[in-house]
């Protein structure tokens, strides 16, 4: 019998620090497998943000860099600026890029910087202990909405990849989800075209994952997974939003 | 040429080919002459980001790969770099961010002020850190301490902050620039250009382990402790007769210096000390001044901030009085000399 | 020695210029100098001003409290700066605009036509030289050569320029 | 501060995955391999199973999770999916 | 109950209606508290913000109308709001600004430290101004002091900081509350709720006149003498008969006496000083202590920093020396105890 | 005869600072009259920003608060959360609004905060010098784009009124100009609309105003109001983007 | 800091609006005041009045601009554009 | 006299409930009380742990560094924690979970199968309670009619959960 799956090479053999069920784990796994697949472990740069995934430089086997909350976008910018024969990418949750980090990344966006961005979008801060996210759904129930998100109070849930796909800048933008085999499948396809944007300089290239967080969901990682699917994806349909490489009608 | 444009040229010089930087004012001739030299040039990086937060995070991102990078600001959007420049310092990487101070607190006026000492000499942002801190007081001085700082960066893996103010950067004076332009960039060492060759690196400071915090704290303040030895400097002027001794910075330094001119021509006996580097201050100069003269005055164009490292310096000995300008008032040398005249005269010095 | 000039009046008048070129001439003869213009919101509107200082030992502040000698290119110039002029200083009155009355007995005053007589010499841009001449003549700053060639240094390649302003600029030397 | 992985990594992470495979018995199309110890008892490998063969053991692990385990009645394709959802990466495929 | 709730009962009780949070360990279960008790009642406000440069001036412009309002952070986001504070302090504007500050620099830990006491001391921000800086080092002082917080931000329009830390905030411990929150919400004299029946007013900084800046600063200053007079406060144990007295603040100053006890018990004569009022800093009290004490140890958890403020009050009267623990570690009392003894037995004093 | 048109009471007796053209003066004049046709003098609080309508508390004659650059969104939520009976607008640059006040734009606006924003759009840092602003256009030179806005380089401009619109907490927004009779005309009925939708508690409004900047632009006042037509209503085109009172076909 | 504008707006705009208003001559439809010292010479009134009766002085104003100069023609109609344009709101309009 | 407790398993466990109930009881009973749970990283991938702090005189720090009780609930607790315990100190083991050896000789051992014996009972839910009984016995830190009332005032009212908890505290307790 012949081995057909097995742990990426670029990944570490450490456990990883998430809770069971979580969709970080199957992110951080799926990039790993792509930045194999091109070759790419010895020319990248992550850049992982305070959250959840604040450790993922104990799991990627490639140079990583903390930044500072919200700032990945700008620091891959300096990075990428100075030295762009790097291949960089930015690890961010949905607090971190679309809350405190909005500016930093509509602005490298709108600039069109050559970089690519894994968007972890799990409605939730997951590390401070499930406060609402920019991107909570109505009604959900979290720490700092204790009696359900209320649009009127709180506003909707904000949707970036449909904000950032106005941008000019922009190459490639896509929404999927981690939480069944064929989503996951997906999701992979759409990392590796990120990577591949900015290696033909084509632009901002972001892929936003739909992501499980059972723990702060208060639900199992099947309930979690499922409810991706059941109430996240109506609120944040998946898709393609930009790409520069598709062939348009109206051009 | 003006003191912005200096820097930037003093930059350049020393081989920044990155800059990220947010207009505001009286610092903008900086970013102009950036974006006039940089933003064309291949191998180089010009970026007029959103914000100061944005611009220091891209320096951040400069310096992980190796590049000698700058940002420069004012007050105000110094105070949006602080957590920053805590993360700069925390990680050991070189930066150098130029602060042309004005009048503050809040928005304040655009006139030039020295009231940014505190937040530059004691780590404004969080934790415990330190960056070097450099008081120009001449356009000649911008340019060649600019050239100094880029070393120091390097040298130290430490921040480096130049504390001008927005009078420096508006004037014009003559400057010569000691050095030519590099052909090639320098790339730091240890950089995190990609695993070629080597395991793969990380930069951090976030621990679940604050003992793992505690030893990179420790790691920083033996660093200090080097620097303090080896890069403290500062000039004095007519000290060694002096009974009286005037401690001032930058700008203030310069006016105070007019001032102790004139006061000189008059007979009176009195001298300038003036740190040039602010952190670390240069308080075995200042002890050592102190063996001789008994009386201090400070003068700062602020509420009275580096007037605490001369006290420290001084624990007791010798009597130390202060004369401020706060809010973007620059004082005329005359009016300097009369308030030391009037001192040296109340302290029964002649 | 330390003189302070600072120069006064609307954008488009071309102040900056008139102590650029000031400043420049007292570097080419050899003097310390620094040149300061005003920044910010002091130059929203339409106002500009800058302190040229010079002097044979290092100047100590960019600043004038109290020049020595003060052009005033327009009304509202001479308003604000007739108070700061030292005691014993020099007065420069653009006389084609300004129209006020000035109260202090201890200064002399230098009223000069500028405009009119830039006009007249059919370069209406050029008041300002017109008024630099005068400077120059009156103060005894720097030599009326050095004056002209920082002009050329600095207008460079645009002979008709040149040509037109150094008219203006003797033109205003020889008022005296 | 910049430091080699191998020098620094914090504790947690020190836990290197020990083959602790479970020996991958009677092979008819295709088996899978849990490691018994990275797995975080999350079931989705069991849900999403099309052939139903992995069920949650009834010991804890050191980690105190109830890991799964792979059921070879020799109904298992190979197919990985099980693989593919595990956040944990803690099973390896095998195919004829 | 736990600190952060604590502080969020506390002032609630204390009239605070508005609060504008963003989170951060480990300070989340006072964003927490407020969420509950202020984000759906009438005349109530509870704003998550998108950052904690959103939350500061969120604080800014619910001061502005008069509201008694608070935000909280811990280290790096305290940096964050820098710019703010220096706004409120210019603009004099109350606010209460709760720092449950974490290990730093940079991302850090986040676990208990003292590392941002320059920061809240000197004003972090850019320009001369002060904050009140309070720091407690109980469950319950957290309480009293979040109230006192807040009488005094009114009393001298002025942002105070509740200077905390990761432990204090998370820790449980009784505590009793003073006051009933009131049933009606205070409203500040002279907010900008609209000009009804009186001129227009305006909340500025920006001048273009330095000179009235420089009068803003020194009216600011003014008032800074003015509560140094009056609010100064500062806890002694045991320093009548002590040879030598520890120094500390917060959680720090809390460890030290379990240690001092100990030491006491052992017939060690040594007594703590404790400031409870870190600006004002009770220099006063120092030097009366000093006069009868000759010995002091500084104990902070970060790398020094109070002790300048000890070393500037003594004037290089007394010995002073220093153990500090950065980066999140908290030492046990019996550590410190050791510390004590050994410099207690160094010095001769037994 | 009788007097027509004459300043309107809410605007201070004051000379503006502002260069000859610019349209910064004639935006405080329109906002005063429709607070004086809407009698909202006495309840009216404005949030000025840095630029250079620094100085508006100098000319609006209502209250009025200085913020700090890029915040008065931020400002603004404070103001109404904690006292909802006032009248808040700001007042912000295209520097302050869509740079570095990007973040506190969106979320205010997603959060349907019950503000006024007039956006001032002058395609230029004016107060600082002539900057580039992210609204500035490709091509244009200001003096720290010496050779022209590169878009691969620096981004195309960018467009806050089409991604506020997107945003489910918006209420009203719309661009308009002031560059000539009938565009005047035009802002002043928007910003009246603007308010109107904040007395109403509809949600966040803003009017983007193009405007006028002859000092940066390097022009004469004449030419600088023809140019908003002729190159910048090209990029950033006039109307409505999204108000929540019009009868929607969609709906 | 609260500051009553009265007490302390900045010396710029203490200048306060003297009514140094033209004389408004014969009125036939429409006419109109132009405020010589609020006058910036910026020329936009003269550019869109519609009926073409502003001119510029040739004289500078106190604060150095030419300002604009009412030609009391009869054809004024009190349209009121020139007013709506003027960015320094220099302009009164009257109309019968 | 001031103890320390520390208590850590994984989460789900009821740990930190445990050290709830263990600081109310001292506070019912009139002592000077701290109880300050980990927080942060430190919780996530579900693992959890607190400190309670029983004196009779002020106490100086929530944190123990060498607490004289620790309960491991679970094995990787038992291996972090095993070094921390104070000589001389209690040892509490969750055996059904724990299998790691224990090699120091100063410190007495505990072992409970709380797991099993919540299953026994019933409500495999309350092995936490189970482990809270004995330590209450072991420990001597509080009565157990404190523990009782205490748990009584944290569940309110919800009577089942209550008996059920109180079941197998109780049980717990008499083990010894
Ligand atoms: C300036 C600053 N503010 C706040 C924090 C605290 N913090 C750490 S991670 C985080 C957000 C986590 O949420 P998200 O980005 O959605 O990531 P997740 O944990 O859900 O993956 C916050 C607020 C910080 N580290 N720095
Ligand atoms: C934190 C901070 N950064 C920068 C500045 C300097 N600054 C003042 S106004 C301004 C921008 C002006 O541009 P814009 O917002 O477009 O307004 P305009 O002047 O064009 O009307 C800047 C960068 C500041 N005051 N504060
Ligand atoms: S809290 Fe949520 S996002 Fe964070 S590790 Fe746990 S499951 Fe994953
Ligand atoms: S490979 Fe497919 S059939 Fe086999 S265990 Fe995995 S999911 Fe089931
Ligand atoms: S999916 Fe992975 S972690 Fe989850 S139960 Fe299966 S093997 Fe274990
Ligand atoms: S610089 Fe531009 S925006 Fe500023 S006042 Fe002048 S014309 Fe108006
Ligand atoms: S009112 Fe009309 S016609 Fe009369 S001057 Fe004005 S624009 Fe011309
Ligand atoms: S529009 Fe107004 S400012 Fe401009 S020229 Fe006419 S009257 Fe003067
Ligand atoms: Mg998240
Ligand atoms: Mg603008």
């Amino acid at each position: 019998m012949k081995l057909i799956y097995s742990r990426p090479k670029s990944l570490k053999k450490a456990v990883f620090h998430y809770c069971p069920g979580c969709g970080h784990s199957v992110a951080h796994r799926l990039i790993c497998e792509v930045i194999d697949e091109m070759g790419l472990q010895e020319k990248t740069l992550g850049i992982p943000p305070p959250g959840c995934s604040v450790f993922a430089y104990n799991y990627f086997d490639v140079d990583m860099a903390e930044s500072a909350h919200g700032r990945g976008a700008a620091v891959a910018t300096g990075v990428k600026r100075a030295y762009p024969e790097i291949v960089v990418f930015t690890y961010q949750g949905d607090g971190d890029l679309a809350g405190i980090g909005t500016a930093e990344t509509i602005h490298a966006a709108n600039r069109g910087e050559n970089i690519t961005t894994i968007f972890i979008n799990n409605a939730v801060y997951g590390m401070t202990g499930g406060q609402m996210a920019p991107t909570t759904l109505c009604g959900m129930k979290t720490t700092t909405t204790p009696y359900g998100r209320d649009h009127l109070l709180e506003g909707h849930p904000i949707k970036m990849s449909e904000i950032l796909a106005l941008l000019e800048g922009v190459a490639y933008i896509e929404r999927v989800a981690v939480n069944s085999p064929s989503n996951i499948r997906k999701t992979k396809k759409a990392i590796a075209k990120a990577f591949q944007m900015q290696l033909d300089k084509r632009g901002f290239s972001m892929v936003e994952i739909l992501s499980p967080c059972p723990t702060n969901w208060k639900m199992s990682s099947v309930q979690a997974w499922k409810w991706v699917d059941e109430e996240m994806a109506k609120v944040f349909p998946l898709g393609v939003f930009k790409d520069v490489t598709e062939k348009k009608d109206a051009d | 040429m003006d003191g912005n444009s200096a820097i930037g040229e003093a930059a350049i010089r020393a081989g920044c080919r990155c800059y990220f930087g947010y207009p505001i004012t009286p610092q903008n001739e900086l970013t102009e002459y950036m974006a006039m030299h940089l933003s064309r040039k291949k191998g180089c990086a010009f970026v007029q980001a959103e914000s100061e937060l944005a611009a220091i995070n891209m320096v951040y991102g400069a310096s992980l790969v190796g590049a000698r990078a700058m940002t420069s600001s004012s007050s105000p959007g110094i105070s949006l770099k602080q957590e920053g420049i805590s993360y700069l310092a925390a990680c050991e990487l070189p930066a150098v961010i130029v602060n042309m101070q004005r009048g503050g607190p809040g928005l304040g006026s655009i006139s030039a002020a020295q009231s940014d000492y505190f937040q530059a000499t004691r780590g404004g942002g969080h934790g415990d850190y330190r960056t070097i801190v450099l008081g120009p007081s001449s356009v000649q001085e911008l340019a060649d301490l600019t050239m100094r700082a880029f070393e120091l960066a390097d040298k130290y893996k430490i921040p480096v902050i130049i504390l001008g103010d927005g009078v420096l950067g508006q004037m014009m004076e003559p400057v010569e620039f000691k050095k030519e332009a590099p052909a090639e960039l320098p790339i730091r060492e240890n950089s995190l250009r990609g695993a070629t060759g080597r395991p793969s690196k990380i930069v951090k400071t976030f621990t679940s382990n604050p003992s793992e915090l505690e030893e990179i704290n420790w790691s920083l303040f033996r660093r200090y402790t080097l620097i303090k030895k080896q890069e403290t400097t500062c000039e004095t002027f007519m000290v060694d007769d002096a009974r009286l001794v005037v401690i001032a910075f930058g700008i203030a330094a310069r006016i105070a210096k007019g001032a102790i001119k004139t006061a000189r021509a008059e007979g009176l006996k009195i001298g300038l000390l003036r740190p040039i580097t602010l952190w670390p201050f240069p308080e075995e100069q200042v002890k050592e001044v102190a063996k001789t003269t008994g009386q201090f005055l400070v003068f700062e164009m602020n509420m009275g901030q580096m007037i605490e490292d001369v006290q420290l310096a001084l624990a007791g000995q010798g009597e130390v009085a202060f004369y401020g300008r706060p809010g973007g008032v620059i004082p005329a040398p005359s009016e300097v000399a009369r308030v030391i005249t009037r001192l040296y005269y109340q302290k029964g010095l002649k | 020695m330390l003189i302070k000039t600072l120069i006064a009046g609307f954008g488009g008048q071309g102040v900056l210029s008139m102590g650029l070129n000031l400043a420049e001439a007292a570097m080419l003869e050899g003097k310390n100098v620094t040149y300061l213009p005003a920044y910010g919101a002091e130059v929203r509107g339409g106002t500009a001003n800058c302190t040229v200082a010079i002097s044979d030992d290092e100047i100590a502040s960019p600043v004038a409290s109290s020049p020595e000698f003060v052009v005033a290119m327009n009304q509202p110039s001479a308003v604000k700066f007739q108070h700061h002029i030292q005691s014993g200083g020099l007065f420069f009155l653009n006389s084609s605009l300004v129209e006020v009355e000035i109260l202090r007995g201890d200064i002399e005053i230098v009223r000069v036509a500028a405009n009119k007589i830039a006009e007249e010499l059919g370069s209406p841009k050029a008041a300002n030289m017109v008024m630099l001449g005068a400077l120059t003549r009156k103060s005894g700053l720097v030599e009326l050569a050095s004056m002209i060639e920082t002009l050329k240094r600095i207008m460079g390649a645009k002979k008709k320029l040149v040509d037109v302003n150094e008219k203006a600029l003797k033109t205003g030397y020889d008022l005296f | 501060m910049i430091v080699r992985p191998a020098e620094k990594t914090p504790v947690r992470s020190l836990l290197i995955i020990v083959s602790d495979k479970q020996s991958t018995a009677k092979i008819v199309r295709g088996a899978i391999v849990i490691s018994r110890e990275l797995c975080k008892g999350c079931e989705l490998c069991i849900s999403f199973c099309p052939k139903k063969v992995i069920s949650q053991s009834d010991k804890l692990n050191a980690a105190g999770y109830l890991s799964a385990v792979f059921s070879d009645n020799g109904q298992c394709t190979g197919c990985a999916i099980c693989a593919i959802v595990c956040p944990e990466v803690a099973i390896e495929v095998y195919r004829e």
